[in-house]
């Protein structure tokens, strides 16, 4: 019987990854989550707009970095990064006024948009590539954890370690602070609220005076934000390879869908849903099930529900028994 | 006489396909009412877009207050002081209650809590509401929220299609009482009714629209009294 | 009329010059996978055009007629079936038949607790019943020759069955994946069949006995009556005829086969679009346009939507599966690792929206457009760069853009697929 | 025809519907009234199987209908108009008729792809008592025009119609008059009456506009917050002080008259 | 004249980022033909076609074009296995052209039919399984945990590594596959923690999901030390991860001739990562083809292919990379070679790569060679 040590094992490997990923998944979310909500349709380049945002970053850190300025324990990325928003910023508004704004105005179909979507995204994996590469890109620098597995082992004296990266606390507290935010701002301020009417009903909307357009940059600058904020705190932690943000948009939009789209509650809710299903079901418990036994009857097998090669599928299957029972997602949803 | 306060004057135009208005004119004085009825059809809905920029015209001109507005989009036109509350999805279903109300206000920078409160004594089950999806509200509730809202922009021109659709005689009576009280203080109004006699009653002036022009136009009383409108137009 | 005409004209045009610049062999080859992404697009289009189900499930019937192939026409592993043939059957067969019984406590028992602890004791109990005789019986398939076998294999017989069995597997899925999940409305219902398509695909990875897994499964046999390139080559009549009319018969040979091909694929093709015209231009599609514009109102008026919807489900799915099951006919070879949601979905998507959703010519068109597009900026996104680099003058720049051209690939596809929606946002040939 | 036995339907914590309890008798036309969100729509919707109720039975001809689905009640002979027209917007006029009729041959995927003259055939007559109906409603110009692109007013005719396509046995009618012109509503009236009489259709008729609920109904059923007010003939119930206080109200012509005493 | 070779990689998708080193690699050994001016058959031009990796229609049309537009004399691909044997099917048979792949390593592509068209200079994974298990074994490991990347590559030597193992009586904790270009690897990271072990052998890519795994692995404190199959070679790792790489070792295929040095030195001197995964083996497979034209003097796939056994086995003079222009020579003076070339190409069997290995450990963040197999 070994609580302490079977509880560390537990929040080493599957507590604390877990919720930076669901972290990393929320942000991601939040931002699908946005347009979504205000735009009403799905938005496939998120992912790509994501990877965009981190390139500008990282080529801005990198010319911080070989200028000598740092950020201390934070990662110097931290300092480039209002560059990386307003620079995805302008493309994005760009990408409004030459493709979205024409469907806009013809009140097109939400799946129109979407398919317009998939065409911006493959123009922006294009310019990514083009730019950066298809390389793994590193551009992490200050220091890389709060708390090393090693350090802990020493601290407390137990056989088991706890490592607590940087970039995994930034990133949690980060999608804390912005889905508050984002909540704060979509319900109380006078932006948000015109955001949220023009979403309901655009016609009405206008005759309200609402400013359809300022409605729209606003959203998209947002959106842009929130999207490199979340490509960067990734890149941080994980690493930069504009294949894998591409990839990352499944898994991003499951936590929007399953958290109710338009709900920044739902985002962050269905972040964690994703993250945790994939690491929970999938976790072969025999180690923590070891501390806890008497060593007798320490276990044979694995202890493990699923192999981890379905732990795509049992995540779905999770958000689909969600959605079985909650047909608009956790908190309730829109849908169009 | 001198030129009315809004007028809509010769419109003509349409959807896109043949036109539903034909050289149709509508008008309303400074404070007073203006009442539009006619059959289902008639393009009354149609009339009150076009004044209103929603509705592209191929002929005819919309007027205010003797500046020529035809070419202004509806928000411009909302900053201009008109108000509208359409016949159909006029509220958002997504918003409670009291955030639709506040959406009617979006332009005013000044204090609107005391036009919340003037909404809210009209019309008591909204305050009560407040908080609710204005979505989940049954039909009369939805109208009243529409009509509040319009109320909460103190425009200068106020119009309304069909407000009374759906909404129980007493709270008919106390919207017709209320559309009297705002055009006296200074504010005009354009309506469209279906529940034309009441309507005509207490407008100073009424329009017949028939597929998409004006077939009697007179003082409302005066419509009222004629009895081939009666007839044809407010069922006997 | 002479419009559509005319854009059939010039997607006709652009395999033309296809074969003209580049060569008939690729321009066939593209018009064959184009006219599968057809088939596709009407399935498609059965679903979403007609009924309004937002399906991204596509990539997971797709797989499953695949499968059909594999289990199908491959070639029976006599070692496997003896090793635990039997013991995976009764498994699946367990599995099957405990949550049929989960399903029956849930559907018979009155609401409460003692139900829901029932079910999940049978579903539990099902479960690791389900493990204990399956997975040994795995493991015994698995260990049999893992580098060429360790499956089951299929039952030997012609390719061309397995097209009905593809789509009757496909439909078979798509009934219960309606039964889950068809409550749902739009972006939920494409989440959810995205994830079971992710599921199925999953299970063909990983399951090796069922068709070798992530290990692939090549050689497939062709379907009557297509022959082998290399047997064409060595038929002297064959070689006779080609030189007679002055082809090389080394290009005339595969050029025959994929004619032939395309005969199968586009007799299939039409008579898939005979049955969806004739079902939408008659009550029936009435009634689906009916549901589609308004399910409340259309249950009022008594149509029993949740069938309805199943039923274009299951049809539209079969057609996708069918399609499934040619494309790996053609491919020669099933490889799990193949079906992801953009190629297989997304792409199916586009080729319905551009063509013009609700309309089975638009979605024929759009599938042939589409198609080719992407087959083809293989080739032109290099080209493009080139023409683009042109004037630029010489240096690091222009060496990394060299470099980076095959980048161009995806670039080109997404500026084609924005221009084409630019000009028709409703599609190529909109619904009426 | 329906009894309708303490039907409760809550929103979370609200009672839309509260121990409603009520009886349509075949061949009436009963009128139902009250305030606005007395609950009358929720109570519809929880007949006609839109809603769940949340305890409480509905009986149809003695039979309890309570939570089947709105397509069986359909085939059962009930039919509802909806407050909120839901027209099939991208479907015409005509087509919004033809779709109503029950169990037709084309509606059968077989029938549609191999039988179709059988199809063909049927179709021609349901074609020709929809132009009927729709030359009844004036509404005829409109045949081939997409009802997304209708006036309110026509939308609400359009579904009436559509009761007026099948033999109901009991039709369920939600405010058709709002936003219908009077003299077009009078002769509406005048068809309803006339099904009743001819065709023995029962109705049920939620309505705010008393002349005509006046002219049609007997009896009358008011509700106010989800209960049954008040019940009885149209005279009964307008003199009513309860129903005076909660609904009618005292009426607009005093207050006019005031002012015109003012001036 | 132009002899035309076609390149097919997966330039875009899963394996985006090894193929520019492969494609480079290629590259390398046409210049160096080109260079040496002793090619007599004409001037040798890649033309590169997008396998995907992934898409066997895309990668088919892809072969279709290079063969029948471009009219390629013989092809340096596929990469992934399933999409090369699609090819080989659908393309190389059916016309005839030659391939040399130098990256797919699937047993099941030994025996499919190939008209004697089809060779590799990667070998399969059936062998690297044994060699593995001998390492491991011989340095007195029992038990390790395993994670592979879920595509033949992967699950192939995933098997074959199990079965040597437990031959030599070793235990395989868990054999966890991962999916490359995921975002997250926490979930397979924990699980192969839980089941614990000696070490943690990782059979992917070098910069896929198999150093997401070890990174995650190393931020955990779940394993320190690594095995590192041929696909996970290279500079970049070592870059990427740093100093808790120290004390990993692998194998990849090599022999104790100076040829992978060599070709590193020149790749780096090109201005790519020579040490990328496969980007030897694609120069290698570039090299043999114009080999065994120059061979067979022509550039018909028909006679060239029968060349290739020949020039890539002993005996005969000994050719490394960088002395392509010496083997020509050779060549044209009808003198037998033995192509060494970058991964001592050894061809057997159905043509395919014998498969000498060279062991390797990582110390103080330099490669260094410890033996070789
Ligand atoms: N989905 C819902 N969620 C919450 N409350 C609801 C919902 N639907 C209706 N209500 C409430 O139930 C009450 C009854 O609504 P209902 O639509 O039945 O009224 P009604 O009698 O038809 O009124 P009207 O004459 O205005 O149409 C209203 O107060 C409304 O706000
Ligand atoms: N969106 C539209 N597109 C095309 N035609 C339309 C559209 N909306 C209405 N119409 C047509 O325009 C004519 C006038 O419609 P309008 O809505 O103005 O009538 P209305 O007088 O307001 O009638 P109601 O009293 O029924 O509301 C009608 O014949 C209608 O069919
Ligand atoms: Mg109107
Ligand atoms: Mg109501």
């Amino acid at each position: 019987m070994d609580i302490l040590n079977a509880l560390v094992v537990f929040l080493n490997f599957v507590f604390v990854p877990g919720l930076a990923y669901g972290a990393q998944l929320a942000l991601g979310a939040l931002g699908v989550t946005l347009i979504y909500g205000i735009l009403r349709f799905s938005n496939f380049a998120h992912g790509d707009t994501m990877a965009l945002g981190t390139m500008v970053t990282i080529l801005f850190t990198w010319w911080f970095q070989s200028m000598g300025i740092s950020f201390g324990v934070l990662p110097t990325a931290l300092l480039a990064l209002p560059i990386g928003i307003a620079v995805t910023a302008l493309f994005v508004l760009g990408t409004d006024r030459v493709v979205y704004r024409f469907y806009r105005k013809q009140k097109a179909a939400p799946v129109i948009l979407v398919m317009v979507s998939l065409g911006v995204m493959f123009v922006m994996n294009g310019i990514v590539r083009l730019i950066i590469g298809v390389d793994d890109q590193n551009f992490v620098d200050g220091s890389r954890f709060v708390i090393a597995a090693g350090d802990f082992r020493e601290m407390t004296g137990l056989a088991e370690g706890l490592a607590i990266k940087t970039t995994q606390v930034v990133t949690v507290v980060t999608a804390l602070v912005v889905m508050g935010l984002l909540f704060w701002f979509l319900q109380k301020t006078r932006t948000g609220k015109s955001m949220r009417a023009f979403s309901d009903n655009e016609d009405l909307a206008l005759l309200s005076g609402i400013n359809p357009d300022r409605v729209v940059a606003v959203t998209w600058i947002i959106a842009a934000a929130l999207a490199t904020i979340a490509g960067v705190l990734y890149g941080l932690d994980k690493s930069f390879r504009p294949f894998v943000y591409f990839q990352l948009l499944l898994p991003i939009f499951a936590a929007a869908i399953v958290g109710g789209l338009g709900s920044p509650l739902g985002a962050i809710a269905g972040g964690f849903l994703i993250a945790f299903s994939e690491v929970m079901v999938t976790y072969a418990w025999k180690k923590v099930v070891t501390y806890l036994v008497p060593e007798s009857m320490a276990p044979e097998g694995l202890l493990q529900l699923m192999g981890t090669d379905y732990k795509f599928a049992v995540s779905f299957a999770i958000l689909i028994l969600v959605l079985i029972f909650m047909p608009t997602g956790l908190f309730k949803g829109k849908s169009v | 006489m001198a030129e009315p306060f809004l007028i809509g004057e010769a419109m003509t135009g349409g959807y896109g396909g043949a036109d539903i208005l034909h050289a149709c004119t509508i008008a309303v004085e400074k404070g007073q009412i203006a009442v539009i009825v006619g059959p289902n059809g008639a393009g009354k809905s149609t009339a009150m877009k076009a004044v209103f920029g929603m509705l592209r015209l191929r002929a005819g001109h919309v007027k205010l207050a003797g500046e020529d507005i035809t070419a202004l989009s509806p928000q411009a036109r909302v900053a201009k002081g008109m108000g509208f509350v359409p016949q159909t999805h006029n509220i958002f279903t997504s918003m409670t209650v009291e955030e639709n109300l506040e959406m009617g206000a979006f332009i005013r920078t000044d204090d609107f809590s005391d036009t919340l409160a003037q909404v809210y004594d009209l019309f008591p089950i909204l305050k009560q509401k407040r908080l609710q999806p204005a979505g989940e509200l049954s039909g009369g509730q939805r109208q009243q929220v529409a009509v509040g809202r319009a109320l909460m922009t103190r425009p200068k021109v106020l119009m309304l299609d069909e407000p009374t659709a759906g909404v129980s005689p007493i709270v008919m009576d106390e919207l017709f009482d209320r559309i009297i009280e705002v055009a006296r203080t200074g504010i005009s109004i354009l309506m469209v009714e279906q529940n034309a006699r009441q309507a005509l009653e207490i407008a100073d002036k009424g329009y017949v629209l028939v597929q998409g022009a004006n077939r009697f136009t007179d003082t409302g009383k005066a419509l009222l009294a004629d009895p081939e409108v009666r007839r044809s137009f407010l069922g006997g | 009329m002479t419009r559509n005409l005319a854009l059939f004209g010039g997607v006709a045009a652009l395999f033309i010059l296809t074969g003209a610049f580049e060569s008939w062999n690729l321009s066939l080859s593209i018009l064959g996978i184009a006219l599968l992404s057809a088939i596709m697009a009407l399935g498609v289009n059965i679903q979403w055009g007609y009924a309004g189900l937002f399906n991204t499930g596509i990539m997971g019937f797709t797989a499953l007629g695949g499968l059909a192939v594999v289990l199908v026409s491959a070639r029976p592993v006599a070692e496997g079936w003896a090793a635990g043939g039997t013991g995976i059957l009764l498994g699946l067969f367990l599995g099957a038949a405990s949550i049929a019984a989960a399903i029956f406590a849930w559907n018979r028992m009155a609401p409460g607790r003692t139900r829901t602890l029932v079910t999940l004791a049978i579903g539990v109990a099902g479960f690791f019943l389900f493990r204990a005789v399956f997975d040994p019986a795995v493991v015994a398939v698995e260990a049999f020759n893992p580098a060429t076998a360790g499956n089951l294999g299929g039952l030997g017989l012609p390719a061309l069955v397995a097209w009905p069995v593809g789509g009757l597997l496909a439909a078979a899925a798509a009934w219960a994946i309606g039964k889950i999940s068809l409550g749902l409305r739009s972006d939920y219902l494409a989440i959810a069949t995205l994830g079971i398509a992710e599921i199925i695909v999953a299970v063909m990875k990983n399951e090796d006995w069922l068709a070798r897994g992530v290990k692939n499964i090549i050689d497939l046999p062709r379907p009557w009556p297509v022959p082998y390139e290399v047997e064409l080559q060595q038929s002297a009549a064959f070689v006779d005829w080609a030189t007679r009319w002055g082809f090389d018969p080394v290009s005339a040979s595969s050029i025959v086969v994929k004619l032939l091909y395309i005969a199968l694929f586009t007799a299939v093709l039409l008579a898939v679009i005979w049955l969806s015209e004739r079902a939408l231009n008659s009550p029936w599609g009435r009634m689906m346009r009916a549901i589609r514009d308004n399910e409340v109102s259309s249950a009022a008026m008594g149509k029993d939507v949740k069938a309805r919807h199943l039923q274009v489900f299951i049809l539209g799915s079969a057609v996708v599966g069918i399609a499934g099951a040619m494309y790996t006919t053609i491919g020669g070879a099933l490889l799990p690792g193949e079906y992801n949601p953009l190629r297989f979905t997304f792409l199916v998507w586009v080729m319905v929206i551009v063509g013009g959703s609700g309309n089975n010519w638009g979605a024929v068109l759009g599938g042939l457009l589409i198609g080719w597009l992407w087959l083809i900026v293989e080739s032109l996104g290099p080209d493009v760069m080139r023409i683009m680099v042109a004037g630029l003058s010489e240096g690091p720049l222009k060496a990394h853009l060299i470099d980076s051209a095959q980048h161009m690939r995806l670039l080109t596809m997404g500026v084609i697929l924005l221009l084409v929606l630019r000009f028709s946002p409703r599609g190529l040939i909109p619904e009426k | 025809m329906i009894v309708v036995e303490d039907l409760h339907r809550h929103f979370g914590g609200f009672r839309a519907v509260d121990g409603a309890s009520l009886e349509i008798r075949t061949g009436s036309i009963t009128g139902l009234i009250g305030p606005n969100g007395a609950g009358k729509t929720t109570l519809f919707n929880v007949i006609a199987g839109r809603l769940p109720p949340t305890s409480g039975r509905v009986l149809m001809d003695g039979e309890d209908i309570t939570g089947l689905p709105p397509h069986e009640l359909f085939h059962k002979g009930l039919l509802r108009t909806f407050q909120i027209a839901h027209e099939f917007g991208s479907m015409t006029c005509l087509e919004n008729l033809m779709m109503v009729p029950a169990r037709q041959k084309g509606e059968r995927l077989l029938n549609a792809w191999f039988n179709r003259r059988a199809v063909a055939a049927e179709e021609a007559a349901i074609r020709k008592k929809a132009l009927e109906v729709l030359e009844f409603l004036t509404i005829s110009h409109l045949a081939e025009q997409k009802a997304s692109q209708i006036s309110g007013g026509q939308k609400k005719l359009l579904e009436l119609g559509r009761t007026m396509m099948v033999d109901a046995k009991i039709v369920f009618l939600d405010e058709v008059g709002a936003g219908v012109n009077r003299t077009l509503l009078n002769t509406i009236g005048d068809a309803i009456v006339r099904l009743n009489k001819e065709r023995g259709y029962t109705f049920c008729v939620i309505e705010h506009d008393m002349d005509f609920i006046g002219r049609l109904c007997d009896p009358v059923i008011v509700m106010a917050e989800g209960k049954v007010l008040a019940q009885g003939t149209v005279d009964q119930v307008k003199n009513d002080e309860r129903v005076i206080e909660a609904y009618l109200g005292t009426g607009l012509k005093n207050k006019v008259k005031e002012e015109a005493a003012h001036a | 004249q132009e002899v035309k070779l076609g390149v097919l990689l997966g330039f875009t998708g899963p394996l985006e980022s090894i193929t520019p080193a492969m494609g480079a690699g290629a590259d390398l050994a046409i210049k160096e033909v080109n260079d040496s001016g002793k090619f007599t058959l004409g001037t040798v031009s890649a033309v590169r076609g997008d396998s995907t990796c992934i898409d066997a229609a895309a990668a088919t049309a892809a072969a279709e074009r290079l063969v029948t537009a471009d009219g390629v004399s013989g092809i340096v691909g596929g990469d992934c296995s399933g999409v090369t044997g699609a090819v080989l099917q659908n393309v190389a048979r059916p016309n005839g052209i030659g391939m040399i792949s130098p990256s797919a390593t699937s047993p099941a592509l030994s025996t499919a039919e190939d008209d004697g068209l089809f060779f590799r200079t990667a070998p399969s994974d059936a062998r690297q399984g044994e060699i593995m298990a001998d390492i491991l074994s011989e340095k007195g490991i029992k038990s390790v945990a395993l994670t592979y990347t879920n595509n033949d590559y992967g699950k192939g030597l995933a098997d074959s590594f199990g079965t040597a193992f437990a031959a030599k009586g070793g235990t395989v904790t868990i054999s966890a596959p991962h999916e490359d270009g995921k975002a997250d690897y926490s979930a397979e990271v924990a699980s192969l923690a839980s089941a614990g072990g000696e070490m943690l052998v990782v059979a992917g890519y070098v910069d896929q999901g198999g150093k997401g795994v070890i990174q995650a692995s190393i931020d955990s404190g779940a394993f320190s030390t690594f095995y590192l199959v041929d696909g996970m070679y290279g500079e970049a790792l070592i870059e990427a991860i740093g100093e808790p790489l120290n004390g990993s070792f692998g194998a990849v295929p090599g022999t104790d001739s100076e040829g992978a040095t060599k070709f590193q030195e020149m790749a780096t001197a090109a201005g790519f990562d020579g040490t990328s995964a496969f980007s030897p083996e694609s120069y290698d497979a570039a090299a043999l083809i114009l080999m065994a034209m120059a061979a067979a003097n022509s550039t018909n796939s028909k006679d060239w292919t029968t060349k290739v056994m020949d020039l890539a086995n002993a005996p005969g003079e000994p050719i490394l990379p960088g002395e392509l222009g010496k083997a020509l020579e050779l060549i044209a003076a009808g003198t037998d070679i033995d192509y060494i070339g970058a991964t001592a190409v050894e061809l057997v069997g159905a043509g395919e790569s014998a498969g000498n290995y060279r062991e390797y450990s990582i110390t103080d963040g330099a490669i260094t060679t410890v033996g070789f197999r």
